[in-house]
């Protein structure tokens, strides 16, 4: 198995789409996406992986190895989606508190008021 | 039975993502890095960065940065909103 | 320039307009010619419901819900099952997302 | 988090704020030289922050960490870096004018493997900095905030 | 081309942006001095948008490219380069139509905030919102770069999430807040996992030079599975428009207008993706097939469950879902047929796409108008509404307005766009154009429904006074859209549509050899 890191990236992505489907809490279904998220960016990062190679930094990096950084780019979306997940994390945490406050339960099964 | 229709969906749709995740390039052997060697190549003559990465975030892909910055201010701006003051009128 | 002519037929907004306001024109001179006499609020215009009271006009008007009461029941086993269907729980509007990813799926790998 | 935890919590907070706070922002500094930069940098001061309310308590947080004005200086910060893109306006935007230029932080820089010139990368620093401001005083304001507004429970 | 112009693509989005960031800080200085700046910037960001769209227009549509951080800024491929190393805006037609269409919600939104938001506190943080929402709908509707595409997504749905849940003493607006965000997210993570596909396996992020690439591959059409769904979603396509119902429902009115343009940018995403990024690479029939299915679906749901509707913002929500339905029918037929290329599917297009600027301005207006009627009457349940036109005549007639050019009557701009609709789809399948026709008619039973309940009838509610003179003018600039389109659509079908719609249908070659040379 050449790829199994991607594999194991995806199979986060997998547990999180569970979590989101099959769990009851809100909270809960935040931590789906997050994991969502996590796997994600654990998948963009290995995508830009090279056996054996260094990190893209020029400072003190080995002569021998320098030719062989791996590829940067990932890396940066990476850091822009962090940060997307943590606003996106913060933003969902503030609004299930405002909605344990008004209906008194966490359960998705029953905030419900929007419906037919 | 609806619960078993979802599932059987999901399960279908995380065969396709392994799948999809078993067909890509080995690991460590990127298949198509010549946007990525460039910036390797050229960072430290076009923007004097030695990181590379610092040189994508804030030059290369500056625009980017930017959108994340405003995402944080956003979602500031979102949580400050919902924990406000006291309820007002709806009128 | 001024309508659009799809291939099919043409659409002319202001030869519409203009034949629509002569026929408006034609129903205003037709109700001109009716009787002019008579005298409001007077005996003349008052309702006469089989000599019954004339209800409030508070309870004349016909509700929201109430219009299209008879559709609704006529439609009733429609309207039951898509209210089902709306059920305005979080889990049901990701169940729906992953099915459609599915079908999308099945069809871009049959149809390739 | 109401209150304030034990002594022993307390001095080690005391001893490590410092410590977290200047290892931040040396992250912020060296940010197109070593790994790191402003958003790493300031995710690390604003964890440095953060040890206040879980140490102290959120009250006494608040009364050092002013939200409001954490607030304004996170605009501040976003401002600074939309200025900085329009920097480069007269050519394309975010087009870096200081690097190369000899001038402030316009050192060229060889080809290879070096040990790194502080005075290089153009405008690269100052966005690095404007990014730390926003985010260490971003990430606080989402925590203080979060702190304080879930506390106040059934208040309508 | 004097500096403004050339520049005016990123200052497009760079200037809302700026009215965020400075907004809060002169917030201090009380609503007045606020109120100016905000509208100061809002004129800046339509005039741009003018000229942005003028420029395409006078190339008849051929696309312009700006480079981030280039010099000189055109430079799309550094010496030796065949894959594009930065952020890119790419504009054309059908850009130029979208940023128009915002262009015009986003000064009626903002002028009737001024005096639906008067006494409200939250000000310095709302208009804010607000611009970040419109910067990021004109990057969606610019960008040349999927991982652009994707943070512009971001920032619309995270300041869109901001702006439902604005109230939050309103239990529900919280709900609806939480439930857009977290389909938001999932979105935004296809979208972001697709992503990761392409570049994985071509190496690139840039639209034009994906296009290319992509091949009929397996692991490409993942790709496209995900970027279909995601954006659909955000779009609000049945079987995924729940969201939607709940947000257009709960938020502020004027939220609800840019809401709309928001979607509509989304699906500008979906048909970017369809016809540039996998034109060449895709005939896939069966889903062409599929997406007409889900827009006969989304029609139909729209307007029967709008029947149902006690709320009269919900169910103008209905009424929105339906529309989207009527956009994706003339698109996806368009879609369909785009391997033989017959006259009926170009007609489908400019049908689908012209129907894009008359929804924004007939549901815009039908929000606003349902905005005020809430203010006055302090409820929004239908039941307990009635004769509200005796005080408030001027709504009253806007609303008329709005829901009859919904619904398609004749003379108004919603008849032009459908009418190209119903005859290209009949030459598709007629049963097709019988359902369409049957939705719209259904449409107008909808908002007569709402009419007769809420403006006619005897006075029921006391106290109540017309909408303030700001609201009015909103509603009567997006009154005036509707009538003027109407009354004159050929113009705007050969100036508007027809370069919009020939950027999708034929523009793909055009599109990528902007950027890609040769």
């Amino acid at each position: 198995m050449g790829n199994f890191p991607f594999v194991v990236a995806m199979l986060l992505v997998i547990l999180g789409l569970y979590t989101l489907l099959f769990k009851r809490n809100l909270i809960k279904l935040v931590i789906g996406a997050s994991l969502i998220e996590t796997g994600v960016n654990l998948f963009l990062v290995a995508l830009g992986y090279r056996t054996a190679g260094i990190a893209p930094i020029y400072t003190y990096a080995p002569p021998a190895l320098a030719d062989r950084m791996v590829l940067p780019t990932p890396q940066a979306l990476t850091l822009t989606s962090i940060v997307i997940g943590l606003a996106t994390t913060a933003l969902l945490l503030s609004f299930a508190v405002v909605i344990h406050r008004h209906y008194g339960t966490l359960d998705v099964r029953e905030v419900k008021e929007l419906k037919g | 039975m609806k619960k078993a229709a979802v599932f059987a969906a999901f399960v279908f749709v995380a065969a396709f993502l392994l799948f999809a995740a078993g067909r890509l390039h080995p690991f460590g052997e990127p298949s198509a890095p010549a946007m990525d060697d460039y910036f390797l190549a050229h960072s430290q003559a076009e923007t004097g960065a030695n990181n590379v990465v610092t040189a994508i975030v804030f030059d290369y892909r500056g625009f980017d940065t930017l959108g994340e910055a405003t995402v944080l201010f956003a979602a500031i701006l979102g949580v400050v909103a919902v924990f406000r003051g006291p309820r007002e009128d709806e009128r | 320039m001024n309508g659009i002519n799809s291939g099919f037929g043409a659409w002319n907004p202001l030869v519409w307009t203009a034949l629509f306001l002569g026929i408006v024109a034609v129903a205003l001179a037709i109700r001109a010619l009716g009787r002019k006499d008579y005298k409001k609020k007077t005996g003349q215009t008052k309702v006469y419901l089989s000599g019954n009271e004339e209800p409030e006009p508070e309870d004349l008007h016909v509700r929201g819900d109430a219009l299209y009461w008879g559709m609704v029941e006529a439609l009733s086993g429609y309207y039951r099952r898509a209210r089902a269907l709306h059920t305005g729980i979080l889990s049901d509007y990701f169940a729906w997302i992953i099915v459609t990813l599915g079908i999308v799926f099945v069809l871009l790998a049959v149809g390739r | 988090m109401r209150g304030e935890m034990s002594v022993i919590v307390r001095t080690i907070a005391r001893i490590t704020y410092a410590l977290i706070l200047v290892f931040g922002f040396y992250v912020i500094l060296h940010g197109h030289l070593t790994p790191g930069g402003g958003f790493q940098g300031g995710a690390v001061v604003a964890s440095g922050f953060a040890l206040l309310p879980v140490a102290f308590g959120a009250a006494a947080a608040k009364r050092y960490l002013n939200p409001s004005l954490m607030r304004h200086l996170e605009e501040v910060g976003s401002l600074a870096f939309l200025a900085l893109g329009f920097v480069g306006i007269g050519i394309s935007f975010f087009y870096n004018v200081l690097a190369n230029s000899g001038s402030l932080f316009g050192a060229a820089v060889p080809f290879g493997p070096n040990s790194g010139i502080l005075n290089s990368a153009g405008t690269l620093p100052f966005m690095n900095w404007a990014v730390g401001l926003k985010v260490m005083t971003g990430l606080m304001t989402i925590v203080l905030v979060l702190l304080v507004g879930a506390g106040k429970e059934g208040k309508d | 081309m004097n500096a403004l112009s050339v520049h005016a693509p990123v200052l497009l989005v760079a200037t809302p942006l700026l009215a965020a960031f400075v907004v809060p800080l002169v917030a201090k200085l009380g609503s007045t001095v606020r109120n100016a700046v905000v509208g100061v910037f809002t004129l800046l960001t339509a005039s741009l948008a003018g000229l942005v769209a003028a420029n395409v227009l006078a190339g008849s549509g051929a696309p312009s490219v700006y480079v981030f951080g280039a010099s000189p800024l055109n430079l799309t491929l550094p010496s030796g380069m065949h894959v594009p190393i930065r952020i890119l805006f790419e504009v054309d037609g059908m850009s130029a139509f979208m940023i128009l269409i915002t262009a015009l919600v986003a000064v009626a939104a903002t002028l009737y905030s001024f005096s639906y938001f008067k006494e409200h506190s939250g000000g310095e943080m709302y208009y804010p919102l607000l611009f970040l929402l419109l910067a990021a709908i004109f990057g969606m509707e610019e960008t040349g770069d999927l991982f652009n595409f994707f943070v512009f997504l971001e920032i619309a749905g995270i300041a869109a999430c901001g702006l439902i849940g604005f109230r939050p003493w309103r239990g529900r607006s919280q709900e609806a807040a939480f439930k857009t965000m977290a389909l938001y997210t999932l979105s935004g993570l296809f979208v972001l996992i697709a992503l990761g596909l392409l570049y994985g396996q071509h190496g690139g992020l840039n639209i034009a030079y994906l296009s290319s690439r992509v091949g009929a591959e397996m692991l490409d059409l993942v790709a496209l599975g995900l970027l279909v769904v995601a954006l659909g979603m955000k779009a609000g396509v049945a079987p995924m428009h729940m969201w939607a119902l709940d947000a257009y429902g709960e938020a502020p009115a004027p939220i609800s207008a840019v809401l709309v343009a928001s979607s509509q940018a989304s699906l500008y995403g979906l048909f970017r993706v369809l016809f540039t990024l996998f034109g060449a690479a895709v005939s896939v029939a069966a889903l062409g097939w599929f997406l007409i299915a889900l827009s006969v679906l989304t029609l139909f749901v729209g307007v029967t469950m709008a029947l149902l509707q006690k709320d009269i913002k919900r169910l103008i929500a209905y009424g929105a879902v339906s529309q989207i339905g009527y956009m994706l029918l003339g698109v996806g037929v368009g879609f369909t047929t785009s391997g033989s290329r017959p006259a009926y599917g170009f007609v489908a297009m400019q049908g689908g796409i012209f129907h894009m600027v008359n929804d924004a301005a007939c549901i815009g207006l039908l929000f606003l108008a349902a905005g005020a009627v809430h203010r006055a009457s302090g409820t929004r349940d239908l039941n307990r509404m009635g004769g509200l036109g005796h005080d408030m005549k001027w709504t009253a007639a806007l609303f008329a307005i709005g829901a009859l050019a919904l619904a398609g009557v004749p003379p108004f701009n919603g008849f032009s766009s459908k009418l190209l609709i119903y005859e290209s789809s009949f030459a598709a399948s007629p049963i097709l154009a019988a359902i369409a026709i049957l939705s719209s008619i259904l449409l107008l039973a909808v908002f007569m429904k709402v009419f007769q309940a809420a403006f006619l009838g005897p006075r029921l509610l006391e106290n109540v006074r017309e909408a303030s003179r700001g609201m009015l003018v909103s509603m009567l600039m997006l009154a005036v859209v509707v009538v003027v389109f109407g009354l004159f659509p050929g113009f705007f079908v050969d100036k508007l549509v027809t370069p919009a719609a020939k950027a999708l249908w034929l523009g793909r070659d055009a599109y990528v050899r902007a950027v890609l040379g040769g």
